[in-house]
């Protein structure tokens, strides 16, 4: 093991995220630093290039031993894949916590705070296809995944939607391979406006008769609607969403968007720097939620049109639990 | 070693103690240089003797270190060869100074392009195409020097020979007060080189001086009015071609001889 | 010294009697040929029918859903950006230089004239002129630094590209201006967005632009003398230089123009989303490069025009649009764009080859 | 006519008398001018004054925990897969190329090495042996489009660079193989992980590959004639050729090294990662140029030297580990390195001017 | 206008009906070529006449269209500079070929380079620098061509002429069979230009054969045994310099006049 270096008082902690181009990790960062700050923790954030930068994180985790570092919180961009590295860090001593999404195998970790993925998109998929009612049966649906690459937020959030709205998923490891007929196609958007719109556009072109569209993200979401309305189409067409950012909460509002399900990443950063500090503390670790492999920071079907047997809440309540 | 007084005419173009390094060489040291108005003068030397950080210095394409360069008398300071050039001292290069990819016409006027006239030229700068074409066809006519079908056809399409009859016509066609030509024959045959031979004393005899560099011995002593002897970075002395011989010229240049009055030019 | 006689040596009389025409040579002219030297003397046609060919082919494909005016404007709209982009890189392409800061220096222009208004409350279009501003300033950062300090503009433009997108994080701290909010207080910056329809085609306001640019882009480069000297400085610097042409401001103000251009991009890139989002983009400068390459211009400088570019993108458009709605697998789109770009320029180089 | 007489003209027989020197100049002697010619004779100095420097001063500011064993050799295991590519590299733009698909070369060859071995149950010797085979041909297409086909290399690249990356994501279905089923099943794909400890001192085979790598081709570029021809084709291919170089070959022979330098590039990064991932590496071919270029190679070709790149390698290392232990927000570490790559070309240029 | 019959000896590079074109140009249209062995051939002509596709595609650097090249009566197919190199034919180039950023030694052993003797240079293929740069010195000493300090210092440090004489040098070097020049005094100065000519003519007595390119009629006339007139992309005659005048030379190459019997070489 390597050498736990010079003995700061401060306990030092790190966070590595994806991407720090990302809203999402961008408030997780905020919110872990804002809980750093208030514990007396030195906290160090670190984030790959891209989503799917395996080396950058693995780079992370050495810098982080080598800093001496009491626990890392890590949202992994390749789950299996950083596996050996996560377990150097633990065989040095420092706890690690995934956040967001959990390592493959899940007890890699010492503790996963996170949002259950598939859980999101199930419940904007449920929420869809009691939306549309009779219409689910010959529904058409554009799917707007993140990346040709398929790292695991994507997949796992784009099987669950389809999974919630009865569709067969094939093998439920990638998207891609469904073949009911009601998918008009699956493009990518790399999460962002630009790429939302462009998918959408291409998607329409293929079957203008698109009236639900799945999008990985709320940015994605709001340049799919870009491409509606250059159409004139924002009217008949139901986007889902899964976020819960605060623009995207907003979008909700306005009937951009007309479900989306929140994730907290403020507060799984939050319990995860608790966590650390505790451990450096005490030495314990923290436990899961009951009946979950993982401590399931929740996650909320956000919409202004409940549906029947749906547990949501309101745009009003969403914003208030909004993230940036 | 200084220009003997005698002279009642005033220098066109004139250095003094010109200095250029690159690096650990110094390519010009302490040079000087004289050109008078309606003269030929060639500048001969050894290779790697400097002459043609002489002529870049002198036509702007080089900044000396040191010294100074007037021009009718008055100290230019030229920063680039377009000022050199905008002072009426046109220059054929070495390795000629022209881009393969654009014709004739193009070549001939770049940096001195023609708008046309009226709104087009004056708002949206457009060029006049069509006179500059003609003109261009004027010059190498005028000249003799080309027998060239399409005036936009690109200069990579020439061979070397025409080429070098294209830059050697724009230099005489635009040079207001001196024209320089560096080694203009280097690569000409026969009858090439014979042209621009012609082409020299048609240009003397419209009354422009010009400055000539030549390994050639026998041009040289056919066209030249003076002759500046170029030696390790300095000019070593100025001969007369009528009073001194081909043979007096290589001893000099290549140190076999130190210069005699006898041989100097007035 | 009995061979010491002034005039022409003896054996030069001979001269004068002589034809006076240069060397000719007989000329081969076989319909290959001929085509060959059609294709080298207009550059831009070799993607033209590249061009026309992909959108038949993926006509016949997929019938009336691709030949409709709808998916043909659409295709238009989506090359807006990077045609606007494209054409700041084809000038800095044609002096024999390249920008891979383009797609940074779009984002954050775009991002500048969203938080000034947003943020500092400016009017927008102050702010808009404020983000034009910035992309020339960073245009002549890398034209300076090329012109004058003489650094290959590959690696000053490598550097700028990671300076420029830290800049653009560090700055937008990664927050999306939403479209709601700009469409109710800021519509100038979403300008580029309207539409105008005509039947079915739709063309947006960015895509007018991008054609317009690229049109007085070619008529600059063509008919002025500044488009001339583009031309020679990427031809041949030194012999550019030695012919009068001022090199490095002719440089300098290559990146500048290029750096407004992408500035007007990333005004344009507004009204595609919408919103203003720091994280759209970064990849433009592959793009734009893809589309100058594909479009027919020397990556050496010098040679190509700017139309070709224009129907690169195009090209590049038609494939990713008729890939999708055939339903390939976007892997699959990369693999065949892969092939396209290694194609165009063999293509290209054939071309060369023969006619040189 | 008299002057036609044969032998030497009479004007030239007073050349045997004279001096039989060549034109000799002055030479001045500064101090700077002197430093100049020195770090212009030896260009991997600047790099390695760069890198003594930024260590000493990070060592500084961070004190023991940076100037640690474990640190320093740490930061040898985490530039070891940028300085292998970057090796890779060197020799590419050594030759006036550019590599753009050495990172995907390098994913896809260790995608192959695992796949073989799980998918299709190959032994792991054989699956290495394919791998490397992968990394060859790709490198031999490359070569054979640039020296035969003779298209520039960063476009021939930068479409690899697409196609492979595609091709990774379709063969690999973006599945990653797990570090314990590698660590069971066949752990000589992981042997470049395996360490040795000195002390506090903990280095990875992958690291002493690299080192070993790099001396070893400085070594073959500095003494054999394969080497000097490698040089002199990125000089001047024209010249090269004529003087009896086979550049077609030398070409082509470089872009296969390259590619089998990925290869073993993407078995150490299973040996670094553990498992075998399908998204790692997709940057690889920007920060083996970096490392290239801040290691003071021409990016014209036929000047600098593989040594300097590995300096370069090391700076971006020492950089980001010394930054990311002060916890310096990511993207001030993107905005330094790029301002780096700029200065360092600078500087180099300086030398250059000067020594000329 | 074939070769007159009457010649005993076998050409020792011959080739018959040689084809070149590029794009619309042709440059080599059906030319004929005969060195004989121990001669000075001089081949002179206009410029673009096609003196340098002809050499190219004699010693391999351009592959012709048509046409054949004989060595000692054995046909060849060169397809690159280095099988006409390993063939014993030697060439120096219009535009020199040579490394800028290689050391003088490197440049002369360039494609021919010695390895070190035993282990080293067997299996580590290491170069034995030493030797190559003693015999580089040693070469350049014997031809007295060159003043050189240091052998390793890069071609680019030196001047034109310089390197125009290891360009020359390394042809005179290592040519077993044949020595090609193209031009190879165009940009020397009077005194380098004599140094070249000696060479060549030392080279001459050392029994090789050696291809001369040039449009320099006095040096023509002083080392040619026989000169090949080139016109038009072939060859027009070839006539014995004892023979013909330089008039008649100049008259021939440039159209003025037909060939005679009379001149020809025999
Ligand atoms: N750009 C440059 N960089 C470094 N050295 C140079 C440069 N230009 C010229 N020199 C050196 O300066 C000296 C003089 O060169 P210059 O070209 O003026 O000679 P020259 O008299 O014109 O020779 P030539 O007759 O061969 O053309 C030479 O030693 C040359 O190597
Ligand atoms: N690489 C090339 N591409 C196109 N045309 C060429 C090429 N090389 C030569 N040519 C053309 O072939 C013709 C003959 O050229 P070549 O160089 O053989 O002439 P030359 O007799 O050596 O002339 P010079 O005395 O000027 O050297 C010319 O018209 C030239 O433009
Ligand atoms: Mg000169
Ligand atoms: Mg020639």
């Amino acid at each position: 093991a390597a050498p736990a270096m010079a003995q700061d008082k401060t306990i030092s902690a790190c966070l590595i995220t994806k991407t720090d181009t990302n809203p999402f990790f961008v408030k997780m960062k905020e919110g872990a630093t804002a809980e750093a700050k208030k514990l007396g923790v030195n906290l160090k954030t670190y984030a790959g290039k891209i989503d799917g930068d395996n080396e950058s994180q693995v780079a992370a985790i050495e810098t982080c031993i080598a800093d001496g570092a009491k626990g890392i919180l890590i949202t992994a961009s390749d789950t299996k894949a950083i596996v050996p590295s996560v377990k150097k860090a633990r065989d040095a001593g420092l706890l690690v916590i995934a956040l967001d999404t959990p390592l493959d195998p899940i007890d890699a970790a010492d503790a996963t705070f996170a949002t259950d993925n598939m859980k999101a998109g199930e419940l904007i998929g449920q929420w869809a296809k009691e939306t549309l009612g009779d219409k689910a049966k010959d529904a058409k649906i554009a799917m707007l995944d993140l990346a040709v690459s398929q790292p695991s937020v994507g997949v796992l959030r784009d099987q669950g939607f389809l999974k919630g709205f009865g569709i067969d998923l094939g093998d439920p490891k990638k998207w891609g391979d469904e073949t009911d007929p009601r998918i008009v196609g699956h493009e990518v958007t790399a999460g962002n406006e630009e790429g939302g719109r462009k998918a959408m556009e291409t998607l329409l072109a293929k079957d203008s008769g698109i009236n639900l569209v799945y999008t990985i993200n709320e940015p994605a979401a709001a340049g799919a609607y870009q491409a509606l309305k250059a159409v004139g189409m924002q009217e008949g067409v139901t986007i889902t969403s899964v976020d819960g950012g605060c623009p995207g909460v907003k979008n909700v509002e306005a009937g951009v968007i007309g479900a989306t399900s929140q994730q907290y990443p403020l507060k799984m950063a939050s319990l995860g720097v608790d966590a650390i500090a505790q451990f450096a503390k005490e030495g314990t670790k923290p436990k899961p939620t009951e009946g979950k492999s993982f401590f399931d920071t929740g996650v909320q079907l956000v919409t202004d049109h409940p549906v029947e047997g749906l547990p949501s809440i309101d745009t009003k309540e969403g914003l208030k639990l909004c993230w940036g | 070693m200084d220009q003997k007084g005698s002279c009642v005419m005033e220098p066109i173009l004139k250095a003094r103690g010109l200095v250029k390094r690159y690096g650990k060489v110094t390519a010009l040291d302490h040079c000087d240089f004289d050109l008078y108005p309606g003269e030929v003068l060639a500048v001969i030397g050894d290779n790697g003797a400097g002459k043609s950080s002489l002529i870049k210095a002198l036509s702007g394409a080089v900044r000396a270190d040191e010294g100074q360069i007037f021009l009718d008398g008055k100290e230019m300071h030229f920063s680039s060869p377009l000022d050199a050039r905008e002072a009426g001292i046109e220059t054929v290069y070495q390795n000629l100074a022209l881009s393969p990819a654009l014709s004739i016409a193009d070549n001939m006027f770049l940096g001195r392009e023609i708008r046309r006239s009226g709104f087009m030229g004056k708002y949206l700068r457009t060029l006049d195409r069509k006179t500059m074409g003609r003109l261009a066809r004027e010059k190498l006519n005028d000249l003799g020097l080309l027998t060239i079908q399409n005036i936009d056809q690109p200069v990579e399409t020439l061979s070397g020979g025409q080429r070098q009859g294209v830059a050697v016509a724009r230099a005489a066609a635009f040079g207001s007060r001196v024209v320089i030509m560096d080694e203009p024959t280097a690569a000409l045959g026969v009858k090439e080189s014979r042209k621009v031979l012609e082409l020299i004393q048609d240009v003397r005899a419209r009354g422009l001086p010009i400055v000539l560099i030549s390994h050639n011995m026998p041009h040289v002593f056919e066209v030249a009015d003076r002759v500046h002897v170029h030696r390790l970075g300095k000019r070593l002395c100025v001969i007369d071609p009528k009073l001194a011989t081909m043979s007096d010229a290589v001893a000099l240049m290549t140190g076999a001889k130190q210069p005699e009055a006898s041989m100097e030019a007035a | 010294m009995g061979s010491e006689t002034r005039g022409p040596q003896g054996f030069e009389t001979a001269i004068h009697s002589g034809p006076n025409t240069v060397a000719e040579f007989h000329q081969r002219r076989s319909v290959v040929s001929q085509l060959r030297q059609l294709l080298h003397q207009t550059p831009s046609i070799v993607p033209l029918i590249v061009l026309v060919a992909a959108t038949i082919v993926f006509g016949i494909i997929l019938g009336g859903r691709f030949f409709s005016a709808y998916a043909m404007t659409l295709i238009l709209q989506q090359v807006a950006i990077t045609g606007i982009v494209g054409a700041a890189q084809s000038l800095v392409i044609l002096t024999a230089g390249i920008d891979l800061s383009v797609g940074a220096i779009m984002v954050l222009t775009s991002v500048v004239m969203g938080q000034f208004t947003f943020r500092y409350g400016l009017p927008p279009f102050f702010s808009v002129a404020c983000g034009i501003g910035v992309g020339a300033l960073i245009g002549y950062i890398n034209g300076f630094l090329v012109a004058r300090v003489k650094l290959p503009p590959f690696i000053v433009t490598l550097g700028m590209w990671q300076i420029v997108l830290a800049t653009n994080f560090l700055y937008s701290a990664n927050e999306t201006i939403r479209a709601q909010d700009i469409e109710t207080q800021a519509p100038l910056l979403q300008v580029f967005g309207e539409t105008v329809r005509v039947g079915g085609a739709v063309l947006t306001y960015g895509a007018i632009m991008m054609v317009v640019i690229v049109c007085v882009l070619a008529y600059v480069l063509r008919h002025t003398a500044w488009g001339r000297h583009v031309y020679a400085v990427g031809d041949d610097p030194v012999a550019a230089e030695l012919a009068g042409v001022q090199v490095k401001r002719i440089l300098i103000s290559v990146y500048v123009l290029a750096g407004i251009i992408c500035a007007l991009a990333g005004w344009a890139l507004i009204g595609r989303l919408g919103s203003v989002s720091p994280t759209s983009g970064q990849f433009e400068n592959i793009n734009s490069i893809t589309a100058v390459v594909i479009g027919g211009i020397s990556l050496f400088g010098g040679r190509g025009s700017i139309i070709g570019m224009l129907f690169g993108a195009l090209i590049v458009g038609v494939f990713s649009l008729g890939l999708g709605m055939y339903g390939t697998d976007p892997q699959w789109t990369y693999l065949l764009i892969g092939m396209l770009i290694i194609a165009a320029v063999a293509v290209d180089q054939w071309i060369r080859k023969a006619a040189a």
